[in-house]
């Protein structure tokens, strides 16, 4: 199947709006004007997305190439549908989340903002970047822009856990990608002498089995973002930072912008052929079997809430990563819509623990002893969102979960068939206390007895609006599953 | 050239080099050193170098020592080695 | 008067200059002596006051007339006191012959540049050296042995007077 | 070529061998910075007599014309000359490219030489010795 | 260190020994060195310039850009000691006079400017020297025949061996004798530094000047050939007349950059009592 | 002629190596110096007597005038030879140096 | 007509020199403009010259004095040799032109003397860029010594002993090549370099040739400080002022990787450097412990120069060992990497100054706050920091893209890890710098006083230094961002062609 | 006759060797200078000599000369340190 090209500056122009905003936004010393700069800049790119989903849909490709910077590789754009997919995610949470900074910084008068929404801009640049880059070079740079960018919003506080904590998440992210995935895209370069994502992959044909392995473990653990095990360390650190930027951040463009990197590389670079015919999926699908099990586990320990949702994402993402490890058509497609499906879920639960915090300032899962009562909306959703996440009806995470058991199924590997349910009983297990927790019990204090004081109207709207996508999707996943299917379709087709 | 004069005045070069290293007192070795040019300006002349004896008899004898004298006396004589 | 001195001196130690400068350079094209003019003059303009201050040119001339009467004598007392040294040096029981000593005496020269003349024939001469010369004629002469000593002042003072018109 | 002529036939590249170890060892082991200075000197000149070395040539002149014819008897450097012509003969004239060469090497020399000292004073001023290993000392004490 | 020094240097010699082994004869007409390029020099210099002295035609017109950057090295140096050790003028704490006729000393504390010199008044430096008349008259007597002499080493490097960078040392060097037979002070009354810094930039400037100036004249930078109009004379005498125009440069910066070097050296930078 | 300027030469070269011998032999600097300054002076205008004679064999012009320059030479160094020689002298009586004399041997001969 | 661009390019800043240097006494006010004016001509030209030879793709010579090639001397601007010209004169220029203040604070009556000196230090690098003759290029070398020497030995109290210490190695160094030219002159009789690149290939077993070799690579490394020979750099250029050092440190071992690089390829050919000999394994692996060194170094220092000037040695371990892999990516990334790291040195110690002027000191821990008081200049720093740990889209990154490249394609893969060592222990430096001046809270040194309080930066008012400080600045942290983006054409176009055809 | 003044030349160039002797061993300064003072005079005659030797004597005059003048201010510049300040030991008990 030969995809049909369209030449287009839209791509990059929907990376580069959010960073011509940054000017004015830094300009403006009114905060009303500064934060609509910012809606503004994310509507239009949100808008800019959006016009090239029918093209995308209709199985044509959007490419642009800004410089040329090597002989055969330059920064260059390129929009499918795995790409159009993730960027839809970004774009359209970013407004939402916006709305929801607003509240949040406001109502907690945190300091900085101009700082907060530069930065955040930044971010959403190059998530979309990542999104749209026609290769590992463009990638890899926008990659790399999204860590720096993020440093800033994680260490928003500038105190002593701040500091830690930044170390922390630079050390594991620049250290990934410097150390690792950098060499692996040279030596990859080396011998394959592109970069371009292709459908096979290039690997194929130019390397051997050992040095595939070795090239796609550094790649899994270079894009240190999307916390594969031994890497994952600095997401919980990474909690210290304000909600918005937990919840866009760590439920949506970092994570899963690793997810994403590791799945382009593993289907544009690495190749699904050389992954089956070396059986690296197998070593793949293990690693990210651990990661989920190890850390539904640990997300059970944790009381405070953030810290418990950042395990929780931990486990999530490696079902993305086994659903690639999978091979199979429906595992895939399921890894790809997970992407989207637990961006929508854990979105609103970080947005309600951040409200939870805005209203009362709690932080920790057992001193929510009969919040429900007092913020029924925001539990309201909080409880679709985990039945989101953890998988079950009417949340959207059902639809990937369903076609990462298909998966399983399909290539016909019980083991993880059980990994996968077993996990899900396991997340199960830590959001249940949660509510539990809010509805059902009561403190002894009676602290949040039959008060109903919700979070700021900014904050409680865009978690009311996120649960809601949240359960559509459940209902209406067909935006996101033909992309999913279409990016699989252009893998394995052919 | 002359080899027969180069011979002599190559030794004499040489003393003369090691001594001004290795006298323990720089003005000595500043003084030293201007017999070093001296003897340089001979051996550029036996080897037909007018214009390089030329100029180290003008550097060497009416430049580089006034110069060396002039640190030493705005700093120190003593030297350990 | 001053500008007048100046000038004269001008004129003297120009000529003098283009003198030496037609023996350095031994071309005579007008090309080389229009440079050796153009040099003379620029020296000349740069050092007329310091070194002829009061110039009298006739005097100049008497100067150096009675000048080179008197080198050829002094060549040859630097000669013999030369064979002196020389057979000081040379003699195996030298330590026993020399005997070092200096001598002090007040000269009556009182011209400076007689002194000088003074001073350095004394010290050109082997076996004595001027140690000190006052601005009033006052010298110490180091001296290597009596025999060198004793030459001192004698003849060669009343010469150098001569010279020097005193 | 026996061990004798070897010697001879090249002393000139033997001692330029020697002066600059002379002035390398001044410079990297001496302690005084003034005798490191004078070190460099002969290390400096140590090229010059090098290049002036590969400038010379048997039996040839100092290379500036000869105006007149040559005079019988002059000269014993330069047997060649005798015999030749009137005509510039290349043969006849110590080759002048290194000379040049070692004209701006030692204009270089007596530059360094300058500022070296001026250093030296500076650091005089500062330390009150001229003694690297009492200097070092000083600064580790404050 | 001395050990690594002596390790070093035994390697180096050892290196320099064995590949010096290689060599041409020494003194061997038919070595490269004698026979690629410098034949041309020596055959053609009196054609191409007029000058009989080779190294001079070489020096300052074959590879005339390399002696520009020559003089440019001393000017740097002198500028580099100026720079490095050259103090502020301060005001005087101490100032001695010296009665001549008596001999007696006399130490003026705390004066705001110094009284002029006159002839029973003589300014003196703390560290004193009397007056030693044999130096001085010496010297007095030879400054002039040294600078006369200088300026013939400048004038006939065509013809004998000198040429500006020697003559310029001399007649620096003259003026050295001067400040070391008298004082420095009255050196520098005579050829103040400012002077001095501005005639060695002036000498470069002659030189780069007239190259600049072949630059305008529609020829190569340096290139004398270009001045023949100027001068009225063929084009083989202006590169011998460009070659002197040259050198008179040289030895005007290097005379001045011997003396700034020279004032700022021997005064540590303060330039009132020097070597 | 040729003769006159061997022989010239040949005292110059007996004067020098006198005073190099007097540099070595006499006991202290002062002493030193009646050889090294004054037997050099005159070996140095011996020699270059001979020398001037000998270029004056080929009687030209420009011969004279080397011979002039080469007495020049000669005039120059018999000025600045004693100055340079009292300048010594000076030198060592600044520095306190006691001049070796017969009563007090040793003092400074070292 | 002739081109006298190659000719203008040098003589320019030289008269300016002049003139500055008289003008130091006469009217000081006139020193800084007429040094500005001389080295825009000079970078106008240059970049002409780049155009020139990027448009007919042949090199320019002039020919001094009129004189053709083995007899005279001349200038030859190839690609290479323009590019780094360009590089010369404009971070010589913008560099002046922000140290306007620093040299009128810290030589009040010496200015003159400085942008003398300064200027000359430039036309020295100029002409050993554009210079076709080994000779010349020992005296150009010699005045962008002693110039070199003059403006780092008036810096801080220790700089005569530094600046003494660099002299001696210096000295050693340029008379080494002195020495290397000899030995060539003694083996072919030719000083010009295209004519020596003509003869050497018939004379390739000499052993003469070989020892040329030899010693004039020790002497340039010397004076690039590599490392067992490093000792001079670091003491010399954290010593001088910061005026000196925004020059000196950008260009001074960058000119010299640059030399050698000429002297490797055009001079000694391909063939003769990685074939014939076989040193270059050996100088990759010298080049590797360089880059170690420094970065272990770079990490024990408390003092912000201190630990630039580490990071410069371990940055010419990155040109030495790209050079010496031989192939055509390493190459590519050693000379892509003299330029970016002219303008990222440039950059960092252009910060240096600010933070000094700031401050008063460079001191690790006085950065503090420094984030909230002066934004613009921090951001301009970080993009210098991220560009030498090597962070797309900035230059640094795409030299070692390069690198990385040649040293997986030359097998030599202690060089790739070497590199990317380095790159992380930058990536600790810089973020520890950065932690420090964002974290804590801003001490005004100036007047005392602690008006950071609390979150670092929260309540600081902003005080930037002056315009005409940060603006170029700024200037330069945003080429880095335009170096890296067009890195692409300046190989395809420039370096490309710089690079013989030998090379794979 | 020219061979006469080569073998004059020889000989004096080691004579030369006597004053070097005191001026390296010489224990005082003074010494030194004295030392490097009779080289200079013995070198201008050597310079003639080779002068004559090459043939070229009117070539090698101006060198003697120069020379002559410049050994004078190197003695002299040498001395002057002692007029200004004290001797050695002196300095070296201060």
């Amino acid at each position: 199947m030969t995809m049909e090209t369209v030449l287009s500056v839209k791509p990059f122009l929907a990376v580069l709006v959010s960073l011509v905003v940054i000017p004015f936004i830094v300009v403006s010393r009114n905060q009303n004007l500064r934060e609509s700069w910012t809606f503004i800049a994310g509507t239009i790119k949100f808008l800019l997305v959006l016009s090239m989903l029918p093209l995308v849909l209709k199985g044509k490709v959007i490419e642009y190439t800004v410089v040329q910077i090597f002989p055969d590789l330059g920064i260059a754009f390129r929009v499918d549908a795995f790409g159009m997919l993730f960027a839809l995610v970004a774009s359209s949470l970013w407004i939402v989340t916006s709305i929801y900074s607003l509240g949040y910084m406001r109502s907690l008068d945190e300091h900085s903002q101009t700082r907060y929404y530069s930065f955040f801009a930044v971010a959403l640049s190059a998530t979309i970047g990542v999104a749209f880059s026609a290769n590992l070079l463009t990638l890899y740079l926008f990659y790399e822009m999204l860590s720096l960018a993020t440093y800033p919003l994680v260490t928003h506080h500038q105190d002593r856990s701040a500091r830690t904590s930044g170390r922390k998440y630079l050390f594991y992210i620049l250290g990934g990608s410097i150390g690792l995935a950098l060499p692996a895209m040279l030596i990859t370069y080396h011998f394959t002498g592109t970069l371009d994502f292709a459908a096979h992959g290039v690997m194929a044909g130019h390397i051997n089995s050992g040095l595939a392995l070795v090239l796609s473990l550094m790649f899994l653990f270079g894009f240190a973002k999307v916390g594969i095990m031994p890497m994952h360390s600095w997401l919980p650190a990474a909690m210290v930072a304000p909600t918005p930027v937990s919840a866009l951040l760590h439920a949506v463009a970092v994570v899963k912008v690793g997810a994403f990197s590791v799945v382009r590389v593993f289907t544009g670079i690495v190749g699904v052929d050389t992954l089956a015919t070396f059986h690296i999926n197998g070593i793949i699908c293990a690693i990210a079997s651990i990661t989920v099990v190890v850390a539904s586990l640990i997300a059970l320990s944790q009381d405070e809430l953030k810290r418990r949702l950042a395990f929780s994402t931990i486990g999530q993402l490696s079902y993305i990563v086994l659903g690639i490890g999978l091979l199979s058509a429906s595992g895939m497609t399921g890894g790809m819509l997970h992407i989207a499906m637990h961006a929508f879920g854990k979105i609103t639960l970080f947005f309600c623990a951040g409200a939870i915090f805005c209203a009362t300032g709690i932080k920790n899962i057992s001193q929510m002893k009969g919040i429900g009562r007092q913020m029924p909306i925001t539990m309201t959703a909080f409880l679709i969102g985990s039945l989101s996440v953890v998988g079950l009806p009417p949340g959207g995470g059902f639809i990937s979960k369903w076609y990462l058991v298909m998966g399983t199924i399909e290539s016909g590997q019980m083991l993880l068939l059980l990994v996968l349910l077993g996990s899900s009983f396991l997340n199960a297990a830590y959001f249940f206390p949660v509510f539990y927790n809010a509805f059902f019990l009561s403190d002894p204090e009676m602290t949040f007895e039959n008060r109903v004081e919700e979070a700021p109207i900014w904050c409680v709207v865009p978690l009311t609006i996120t649960a809601g996508i949240s359960m559509v999707l459940f209902f209406y996943p067909q935006p996101f599953l033909n992309l999913a299917k279409l990016a699989v379709q252009s893998i394995n087709g052919g | 050239m002359i080899w027969q004069l180069d011979l002599i005045i190559l030794v004499l070069v040489i003393v003369c080099a090691i001594a001004a290293i290795n006298v323990k007192d720089l003005l000595s070795a500043a003084i030293l050193l201007g017999a070093y040019s001296f003897l340089l300006c001979l051996l550029w002349a036996i080897m037909g170098a007018v214009d390089v004896a030329f100029t180290e008899a003008t550097v060497g004898a009416g430049v580089s020592t006034v110069f060396c004298v002039s640190a030493v006396f705005h700093t120190t004589r003593r030297t350990t080695d | 008067m001053k500008v007048q001195q100046r000038k004269s001196s001008f004129v003297i130690s120009f000529l003098i200059l283009l003198l030496f400068w037609v023996v350095f350079s031994g071309r005579f094209d007008l090309f080389h002596i229009s440079l050796g003019m153009v040099s003379c003059a620029i020296v000349s303009w740069f050092v007329s006051d310091l070194s002829i201050p009061n110039p009298r040119p006739m005097g100049i001339l008497r100067l150096w007339y009675n000048f080179f009467l008197y080198i050829p004598w002094l060549i040859w007392q630097i000669l013999l006191a030369n064979f002196h040294v020389m057979s000081l040096v040379l003699s195996p029981n030298m330590m026993e012959r020399i005997d070092p000593h200096i001598l002090r005496f007040r000269s009556r020269i009182r011209d400076e540049l007689g002194l000088v003349t003074f001073a350095n024939s004394i010290t050109l001469t082997p076996g004595t050296i001027t140690v000190h010369i006052s601005a009033y004629g006052d010298l110490s002469v180091h001296a290597i042995d009596k025999d060198s000593a004793a030459a001192l002042p004698g003849e060669m003072e009343e010469r150098v007077a001569r010279i020097f018109g005193e | 070529m026996d061990f004798l002529t070897v010697l001879i036939s090249r002393a000139n590249y033997w001692a330029y061998i020697i002066l600059m170890m002379v002035g390398l060892y001044a410079m990297i082991a001496k302690n005084n910075l003034v005798k490191k200075i004078v070190g460099m000197s002969i290390f400096q000149t140590a090229v010059i007599l090098f290049y002036v070395s590969i400038g010379a040539k048997q039996g040839a002149t100092i290379p500036i014309l000869r105006h007149g014819p040559v005079p019988e008897g002059g000269g014993i450097a330069h047997a060649a000359l005798r015999h030749g012509t009137d005509a510039v003969q290349a043969v006849n004239y110590i080759n002048p490219l290194p000379h040049v060469l070692m004209l701006t090497a030692i204009v270089v020399g007596v530059a360094t030489l300058g500022v070296a000292l001026a250093l030296a004073i500076k650091v005089y001023k500062e330390y009150g010795t001229l003694e690297e290993n009492e200097i070092n000392q000083r600064l580790r004490r404050g | 260190m001395k050990l690594i020094g002596k390790m070093t240097i035994l390697l180096c010699g050892i290196l320099l020994i064995v590949f010096a082994n290689k060599f041409p004869e020494f003194g061997d007409p038919h070595s490269p060195a004698s026979t690629h390029l410098s034949p041309y020099y020596i055959e053609h210099t009196m054609a191409d310039t007029a000058v009989p002295n080779m190294v001079t035609s070489v020096l300052a017109d074959y590879r005339g850009y390399d002696t520009m950057f020559e003089t440019t090295v001393i000017l740097t140096a002198g500028l580099a000691c100026f720079f490095l050790l050259r103090l502020p003028e301060e005001e005087e704490k101490e100032i001695y006079f010296r009665h001549v006729p008596t001999g007696v000393t006399i130490r003026i504390e705390e004066c705001g400017a110094a009284p002029e010199d006159s002839d029973v008044f003589q300014r003196i430096d703390a560290q004193w020297v009397p007056r030693d008349i044999i130096i001085r008259s010496t010297s007095r007597l030879l400054m002039p025949f040294i600078q006369i002499f200088a300026l013939y080493v400048v004038a006939h490097g065509h013809h004998s061996p000198g040429g500006g960078f020697q003559g310029g040392v001399i007649l620096g060097a003259a003026v050295i004798l001067f400040a070391i037979s008298h004082n420095l002070r009255t050196t520098v009354a005579k050829i103040s530094e400012t002077s001095a810094a501005i005639m060695s930039a002036a000498g470069v400037f002659i030189y780069a000047g007239t190259g600049a100036l072949c630059v305008m004249l529609g020829e190569n930078f340096l290139n004398y050939g270009a001045l023949a109009p100027l001068l009225g004379t063929d084009r083989v005498m202006a590169r011998s007349h460009g070659i002197l125009i040259v050198e008179i440069g040289v030895a005007l910066a290097v005379m001045s950059v011997m003396i700034w070097i020279y004032y700022n050296l021997s005064s540590a930078g303060k330039q009132d009592e020097g070597l | 002629m040729n003769l006159i300027s061997v022989l010239l030469i040949a005292i110059g070269l007996f004067f020098f190596l006198g005073g190099s011998i007097g540099i070595i032999r006499l006991p202290d600097f002062y002493s030193r110096l009646h050889a090294a300054g004054m037997l050099d002076t005159m070996g140095l205008f011996l020699s270059m007597a001979g020398l001037a004679l000998y270029v004056l064999t080929d009687f030209t012009f420009a011969n004279v005038l080397v011979a002039i320059k080469i007495m020049l030479i000669v005039v120059f160094v018999f000025i600045t030879s004693p100055t340079a020689t009292h300048a010594i002298v000076d030198a060592g009586v600044r520095g306190f140096r006691e001049p070796w004399t017969k009563d007090k041997k040793g003092g400074s001969s070292i | 007509m002739v081109n006298t661009l190659p000719a203008l390019v040098i003589i320019v800043p030289l008269l300016a020199a002049l003139m500055v240097a008289a003008a130091g006494f006469i009217d000081k006010r006139a020193c800084f403009p007429v040094a500005v004016a001389a080295l825009s001509v000079s970078f106008l030209g240059a970049a002409a010259l780049l155009v020139q030879v990027v448009n007919t793709g042949l090199a320019i010579e002039y020919r001094f004095a009129g004189w053709a090639a083995p007899m005279g001397i001349v200038y030859v601007i190839d690609h290479l040799s323009a590019l780094v010209l360009v590089v010369i004169t404009a971070v010589s220029l913008v560099n002046l032109v922000s140290s306007k203040q620093t040299i009128h604070r810290e030589f009040a009556d010496k200015e003159g003397a400085f942008i003398s000196l300064y200027v000359l230090f430039t036309a020295g690098l100029i002409g050993m860029t554009a210079t076709g003759d080994a000779f010349n290029l020992y005296v150009l070398l010699e005045i962008a010594s002693l110039s070199g020497y003059a403006l780092i030995g008036l810096g801080k109290a220790r700089a005569p002993l530094a600046t003494l210490n660099y002299l001696f190695l210096g000295t050693i160094g340029a008379t080494f090549y002195l020495l290397g030219v000899g030995y060539l002159y003694i083996a072919t009789g030719s000083l010009n370099m295209a004519d020596l690149a003509a003869i050497l290939p018939g004379m390739k077993d000499s052993g003469i040739v070989l020892f040329a070799f030899i010693i004039m690579l020790s002497g340039l490394f010397v004076k690039m400080a590599l490392f067992p020979v490093h000792g001079w750099l670091p003491g010399a250029y954290s010593q001088s002022s910061s005026a000196a050092a925004g020059l000196i440190a950008p260009l001074t071992t960058k000119v010299t990787v640059y030399i050698m690089v000429r002297i490797c390829l055009n001079l000694f050919s391909v063939d003769y450097t990685f074939h014939q000999l076989n040193v270059s394994d050996f100088l990759v692996w010298v080049a590797i412990a360089t880059i170690v060194f420094g970065s272990l170094s770079a990490l024990a220092q408390t003092d912000y120069k201190k630990m630039l000037t580490y990071i410069i040695i371990a940055e010419v371990g990155y040109m030495v060992g790209g050079f010496f892999l031989g192939n055509r990516m390493g190459m590519s990334g050693a000379i892509l990497h003299i330029v970016n790291d002219a303008v990222m040195t440039l950059c960092l110690f252009m910060a240096a100054g600010i933070f000094l002027w700031k401050t008063g000191s460079e001191e690790r821990g006085d950065l503090k706050g420094l984030f909230g008081s002066m934004p613009f200049t921090m951001a301009g720093f970080v993009l210098a920091g991220l560009s030498i740990i090597g962070v797309p889209p900035t230059c640094g990154f795409f030299s070692k893209w390069y690198l990385v490249s040649g040293g997986i394609a030359a097998g030599q893969y202690a060089f790739v890890a070497a590199l990317l060592f380095s790159s992380l222990v930058n990536a600790v430096l810089f973020f520890r710098l950065f932690e420090i001046s964002y974290f804590e809270p801003f001490i005004d040194h100036h007047h005392g006083s602690d008006d950071g309080g609390g979150h670092g930066g929260a309540g600081a008012v902003i005080q930037e230094a002056p315009m005409a400080m940060l603006v170029p600045f700024l200037f330069v942290s945003i080429m880095l961002l335009v170096l890296g983006i067009y890195s692409g054409r300046i190989v395809t176009n420039i370096i490309h062609f710089a690079i013989p055809a030998g090379v794979i | 006759m020219d061979t006469y003044i080569l073998y004059s030349a020889m000989a004096l160039s080691v004579f030369m060797a006597i004053p070097l002797y005191r001026s390296v061993v010489g224990p005082t300064v003074k010494d030194r200078i004295m030392g490097v003072n009779a080289i200079g005079s013995k070198t201008t005659v050597l310079l003639i000599m080779i002068g004559f030797i090459f043939g070229r004597v009117d070539m090698f005059i101006d060198i003697a000369l120069a020379y002559a003048l410049l050994n004078f201010i190197a003695v002299l510049a040498a001395s002057r340190y002692f007029h200004k300040r004290k001797g050695l030991y002196q300095e070296m008990d201060r």
